[in-house]
């Protein structure tokens, strides 16, 4: 079998965690063969790619979304075509999958939940915070930042106040720069939270070198990435959320084969969010 | 065949054959597409001595100079250095035998000092291997008060006149010391008082045993300063005499292939009413207080020295800088001319006198270059341009010009620099102008073009068009004017009649 | 004394040359990469590459938004400028004009109140929108004297940072089906190529046209043979922001739906597509036709990529040799020619 | 012929400008953009804006890639030419200099027999692989004649490619501490201060500069001059490509981490930052001390626009207006000051 991929980007950190996942599960199939094509973030191109892979007659298509709105559109090129086709990772806008489409991934809602009601449990449910961006055009990031307003609105968190958020666009020295800034403005936040592990990695270092400890400054960060891992077993970074893109890559594949062989399958596979503290953390640390 | 490296070691050694010619060359031949600019071409140069080149416009004068000074590489033919076969790759091959070379256009650079222009690639370091910026001033005051040059060394060189840029270009060549200087026109852009200058640095430059090859439309500075002179004609070469032995017609006729019997067919015409009228116009610092009629049909023409303010006086008739106050009134109107759309639309044509600059546009062929200023108010209809009847028109131009090209769809860059001339001329003309200003009109145009020009001139003024000409060619200015203002530093220092003016008159006002 | 005898000699030689349009060596140069594909795919795959219509159509299709933009682009370019905000003005368009293509049955609606939108009303404030755009790029440039770089740069910045502003970040999406129309099947290949095919005649054949190359070869003498420059440049900026809004319109209607993140980076491949077509960065030179090949270099890359399964790490790799290699290729083939 | 007896007249006016260099203009702009914070800052927070050191320190410290690329393309553009590929290019070096500076108590480094180097070979690699990138640059500018924007665009391009398929994508992090060194603190700025110096002097006190300047103002007068045009721009892209290898050390030192998306855009802000500081796109002009300034400038953009909290969708709108209006106060500066 022919499987087309067409990933957002090859630049996230993440994303590429969850490449890894399927190319890796694609080898121990026989016959399987996978073309991976990089989006380089653009809707369009996304398009494209899939025009071309069903010119090129593929058996299935995967799609790591760009633009969650514009799923529609593509699934609607697939099903034209009788190709089946798998969302993963980034949850497809339509209003509802037809057959032979599917989706396979984590409910975004949960990682920024989880990820600030572990910051608010540790702040006792008060404090001041401020918020790391990720790219604004990017739903993950504006949906991370919303679960961390959704918390704090909640009665429990009700004493949480947001001092500032700004944008880092996912990276870790804009994530040091934004944070050096705050500080040298005198903010004093009880807590950081980043919507990604590489922004909070580079707040951590902000406080490093601002000689702030990050025993009295809570970092939490989202993706369980090795380096935010490292960070954790050094004391530094206190909450972080696993994302299993391993589990969600092959249960892509995996979803992909039985659509082209014409077995049935669920519409949405979840594959759950994890919290993850230095008390759970080594479970995690040859994951992602 | 001898590298460059030898020729120059044994160049330095001082171990040169001691051969009559310092430069022969024998059977060059060059083609661009579409053109053969040099056929079969033999030129041989001698020590201490001066040699004219001569041709009509695209004769393929400038072309077999750059090949000797390694700017082009020829397709064939044979070249001798000093007696010795020798092959140039590049420009740096030729400076480093001892070639330089003084373009026709000028090749300056615009945003650095006239010191660092002269000294690039030689600038002198200091200890620590750094430019000395103070012995780089040094050298070149030190140039300039032996080829008694006034310029500031300090100064860019985008600031300079045109006619101090050639100098600044003359002053670098001289300043290689090398055995063959190549002058491509050198004095187009230079008054008469510049030009003897140059003479003078000529005649040292022959006294120290160089040898000179001297390219000029310039009839008489040909019998002034040259010994020998050779003529080309259509990229072939028709001979060489000294110059003692031929004149003016001699030369015409080889050049030409026909006899050019009046160089300055100045008709007389009935002046008409005055047409433009200008009134204490001043723009600040630059000139002031300028005021002057012309009349339909007449030939105003404008002298002064260089620098004195003639080609601002100019740009500010046509809205290019427009003066400060003043008031200019064209037809009894006064008329606040901003841009140069307004001066089109009051009837006035321009042409200035920086060819590179402010006239071609090199990219393009020249079709466009011609139909341009036509465009803005003639053969367009609903925006699009009536192609065939603007082409008849330009193609009936050419002939009329005597434009060398094989066609019209070829780069204006291409030609020859007298042709290019004669497109810029054809692109006003278009226009059919009532007051048609001309800044260096004949500038780098050779003789039997320069007299067809002059008659295009005089055909227009006695068609009833008011012509301003600003000229620094004596004879010209004296030839084709009914009345010549002179100006000084920016001032009009008097008016002469064509019967009363003179030479000497002229310099006069101009000198003060 | 030797005596020239001959008559005077005709000045112009005989022969006239016939002159193929520049634009026929990077024609070739299309020909051969699409060749190169062709066979390689019958080896690695066993299948035609150029004989799959759907393939075919595919590969002017996926760059038929970025051939838009360049067709402006190129313009800007001949004028000796540059446009560096047709990527982001793209995505700011594809906002503004997807906001009021809503359906009425979508309860996010941006502006619950215009859903259900004729078709044309969409379009028309996308392309007002690109115009308003380059009007502000044309007059900064005409009248503060900033070079093009510079103020085209600003609006890249800006034009992105009001598009996410727009919705504050939100995809706007559920759009009517007469607007996705627009951007499915053929449409997105006819508009492009109807664009060019206008703004070739208008550079050819129209005053506009003659004036845009006299602005770029020589802006000075354009001056002085009395083209009002200013006024010129600000056409020719709003025409490219003009057709930036069609892009974004085109864009959003092919993805039905908009996304403050469109058309990232898309003024480089347009700038490239125009370049690799023959327009000069220096002003002056430049032509539709050699941009309509550009582009469609483009196109025949990517799909040959996919086609060929080249590995995504290389694919970049190689497209950024044949970029150079094409424009290579173009200037030998050029010169040999003049040698010859 | 008369003979003209006189001795020469002074031939140009007499009067010497006092010049100001140009700089000072824009020092000005910079001056007022950090006021105008300033006074903000008191109104909005009650605080000083500049009377802060670690602010003055972060403004800098932030910009200094930024500004370490900008001296080079600096030099690329006073030659007439531009580099497009310096983001990709500290993309890359970022990686392979990383590659090199892990330590081995990391199970999955790149190259498990290539840990705990000295620090000198990653930054070394990280020099040669930038200069290597701009040496290709160069060679095609000079050999083949294409224009710079492509020569650099397709190295824009593969050089990203390559970036990513080093590490297949993968981040390379654990780097040595001595290596993260170079990254921390006061360091990048030292760096990026000392590269300009270096170059400053360069540009204005040696023959390279001269060159430099000569080749940018008027290729055809610096070749007829005797000056190897080709093998000239061939040092200048190579420079170029070192600094851009340099900043990825920096950059990768500083983030502890390398990643192919590094360096993303950076050639837009580095070209920016040196045309914010005078350097004209048509060559000739520029000056490093300009550039520095030009860099400083977006550095305090970026904090003022923290300190003010300044809502994130509305940042991008004001940097865009004030990249345009900081160079059209410079330019109105210029001009009334030519007129005066
Ligand atoms: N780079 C070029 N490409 C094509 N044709 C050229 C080029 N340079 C010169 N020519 C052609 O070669 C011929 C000779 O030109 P050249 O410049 O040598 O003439 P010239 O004798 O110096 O004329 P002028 O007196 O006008 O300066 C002309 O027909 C010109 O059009
Ligand atoms: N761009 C410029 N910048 C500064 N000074 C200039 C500039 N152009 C001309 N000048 C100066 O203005 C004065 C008048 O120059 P203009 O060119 O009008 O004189 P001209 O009589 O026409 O002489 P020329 O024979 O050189 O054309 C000269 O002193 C010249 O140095
Ligand atoms: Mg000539
Ligand atoms: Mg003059």
């Amino acid at each position: 079998e022919n499987i087309g991929v067409s990933m957002a980007l090859f630049d996230d950190n993440f994303l590429t965690v969850l490449r890894n996942g399927m190319q890796d599960y694609a080898k121990t199939k026989d016959g399987l063969n996978l073309q991976v094509e990089d989006a380089q973030n653009d809707v369009s191109k996304q398009l494209s790619q899939i025009q071309n892979f069903i010119a090129q007659g593929v058996d299935a298509i995967v799609v790591n979304p760009v633009d969650t709105d514009a799923t529609p559109k593509m699934t609607q090129l697939a099903t034209a075509a009788g190709i089946p086709l798998v969302y993963v990772n980034r949850m497809p806008g339509d209003k509802e999958l037809p057959a032979k489409v599917s989706f396979v991934g984590s409910n975004e809602v949960n990682s920024g939940t989880l990820q600030m009601k572990e910051v608010c449990r540790i702040l006792g449910g008060k404090g001041e915070i401020v918020v790391l961006m990720g790219e604004l055009s990017n739903q993950a990031a504006r949906q991370r930042t919303q679960d961390i307003e959704d918390v704090i609105a909640t009665d429990e968190c009700k004493g949480i106040k947001i001092l500032d958020k700004q944008t880092g666009n996912w990276q870790r020295t804009l994530g040091t720069d934004l944070v050096t800034n705050w500080i040298s403005a005198g903010l004093k936040p009880n807590a950081i939270v980043s919507n990604n592990d590489e922004m909070a990695i580079g707040a951590i270092q902000a406080l490093k070198a601002s000689g702030i400890s990050t025993k009295d400054v809570l970092v939490a960060g989202i993706d369980a990435t090795q380096d935010a891992l490292a960070a954790m077993k050094a004391g530094d970074l206190r909450v972080t959320v696993f994302q299993n893109a391993a589990a969600q890559g092959s249960g892509a594949i995996d979803t992909a084969l039985k659509l082209a062989k014409g077995e049935t399958v669920e519409s949405m596979v979840w594959v759950p969010f994890e919290l993850v503290t230095p008390e759970n953390m080594d479970k995690y640390m040859a994951k992602n | 065949m001898i590298s460059p490296v030898t020729m120059r070691a044994v160049r330095t050694a001082g171990a040169i054959p001691n051969s009559e010619f310092l430069l022969e060359v024998e059977g060059v031949r060059k083609a661009f597409p579409g053109v053969v600019a040099l056929d079969d071409v033999s030129f041989r140069l001698k020590r201490g001595s001066v040699h004219a080149l001569m041709g009509e416009n695209g004769a393929g004068k400038s072309t077999l100079m750059k090949i000797i000074a390694g700017v082009y590489s020829p397709d064939s033919g044979s070249f001798k250095l000093r007696g010795n076969e020798i092959e140039l790759n590049s420009p740096l091959d030729a400076l480093e035998n001892g070639i330089a070379m003084i373009h026709q256009e000028l090749n300056l650079m615009p945003f650095m000092t006239v010191a660092e222009n002269i000294w690039i690639r030689r600038e002198p370091k200091n200890a620590f291997g750094f430019v000395d910026h103070r012995a780089l001033r040094d050298k070149t005051e030190e140039l300039f008060d032996r080829l008694n040059i006034r310029i500031d060394p300090e100064i860019n060189v985008g600031e300079l006149s045109v006619a101090n840029r050639q100098m600044v270009e003359i002053a670098k060549a001289v300043s290689y010391e090398s055995d063959v200087l190549i002058m491509d026109e050198p004095t187009s852009a230079l008054t008469e008082r510049e030009v003897e200058h140059l003479f003078q640095i000529i005649r040292a430059l022959k006294a120290e045993g160089k040898g000179i090859v001297y390219i000029t439309h310039k009839m008489n500075e040909l019998f002034e300063i040259a010994d020998e002179v050779s003529v080309f004609r259509d990229g072939r070469y028709i001979g060489t005499h000294k110059a003692d032995d031929v004149t003016r017609d001699d030369i015409i006729h080889m050049m030409v292939g026909r006899e050019i019997t009046q160089m300055f067919p100045k008709e007389d015409v009935p002046i008409g009413d005055v047409v433009l009228s200008v009134r204490d116009m001043t723009l600040k610092g630059v000139f002031h207080d300028i005021s002057f009629d012309v009349r339909a049909g007449e030939i105003l023409g404008l002298a002064g020295l260089v620098g004195s303010g003639r080609s601002n006086v100019a740009e500010a008739l046509f809205g290019v800088t427009p003066a400060t106050s003043g008031e200019i009134s064209i037809n009894g109107r006064t008329v606040d001319i901003r841009t140069p759309a307004i001066a089109m639309r009051n009837g006035m044509a321009f042409l200035t006198e920086d060819r590179k600059d402010t006239g071609c546009f090199l990219v393009l062929d020249i079709l466009e270059n011609m139909q341009m200023a036509v465009l803005r108010d003639k053969y367009v209809s609903r925006g699009f341009v009536a192609q065939a009847e603007v082409e008849r028109e330009c193609e009936q131009m050419r002939e009329a010009l005597r434009i060398k090209t094989p066609d019209l769809n070829e780069r204006i860059e291409n030609l020859s620099g007298g042709n290019q001339q004669k497109v810029l001329i054809g692109r006003w003309l278009l226009t059919r102008p009532r007051i048609l200003i001309l800044d260096e009109p004949t500038r780098g145009i050779d003789v039997g073009a320069k007299a067809e020009i002059h008659r295009l001139i005089s055909k227009l003024a006695s068609d009833g068009v008011a012509v301003i000409m600003i000229s620094s060619e004596m004879p010209e200015v004296l030839g084709m004017s009914d009345r010549i203002m002179v100006m000084h530093e920016g001032r009009v220092t008097g008016f002469l009649d064509r019967a009363e003016a003179s030479q000497v008159k002229i310099m006069e006002l101009a000198a003060q | 004394m030797e005596q020239v005898t001959q008559p005077a000699q005709r000045l112009e030689r005989p022969q006239r040359r016939r002159k193929l349009p520049s634009e026929v060596n990077i024609f070739l140069v299309l020909i051969g990469i699409a060749l190169i594909f062709e066979i390689l795919g019958w080896i690695v795959t066993g299948q035609s590459f150029l004989f799959n219509r759907q393939r075919l159509l595919v590969m002017i299709l996926q760059v038929s938004v970025i051939g838009i933009i360049s067709v402006g682009v190129t313009q800007v370019i001949i004028t000796g400028g540059i446009d560096l905000s047709s990527g982001s003005v793209v995505g700011l368009t594809a906002m503004i004009a997807a906001s009021l293509a809503q359906t009425s049955d979508f309860a996010r609606a941006v502006y619950p109140a215009l859903t259900d939108m004729p078709v044309l009303v969409p379009i028309l404030a996308g392309l007002a929108a690109g115009t308003v755009a380059g009007l502000i790029n044309g007059s900064l440039i005409a009248y503060t004297g900033i070079p093009p770089f510079i103020a085209t740069l600003g609006m890249m910045v800006a034009a992105r940072g009001v598009a996410k502003w727009y919705t504050r970040g939100q995809p706007v999406s559920m759009l009517s089906d007469n607007y996705a129309t627009i951007g499915s099947g053929i449409w997105p290949v006819v508009i492009f190529l109807v664009v060019a095919l206008i703004f070739h005649i208008a550079l050819r054949y129209t005053r506009y046209g003659k004036f845009t190359y006299a602005i770029g070869a020589n802006m000075q003498a354009a001056r002085v043979s009395g083209i009002n420059v200013g006024r010129h440049l600000i056409k020719v900026y709003a025409i490219a922001g003009l057709l930036s809004g069609l892009a974004g319109v085109v864009l959003s209607a092919r993805a039905i739906s908009g996304q403050a993140g469109m058309g990232v980076a898309y003024e480089l491949d347009a700038i490239a597509a125009a370049v690799i077509g023959g327009t000069s960065l220096s002003g002056g030179v430049g032509r539709i036709t050699g941009t309509v090949i550009g582009t469609i270099i483009l196109g025949v890359m990517t799909s040959g990529f996919t086609f060929l399964r080249i590995d995504a790490y290389y694919q970049e790799i190689v497209k950024g040799i044949i970029i150079v290699a094409a424009v290579v290729a173009d200037q030998y083939r050029q010169r040999k020619r003049r040698k010859a």
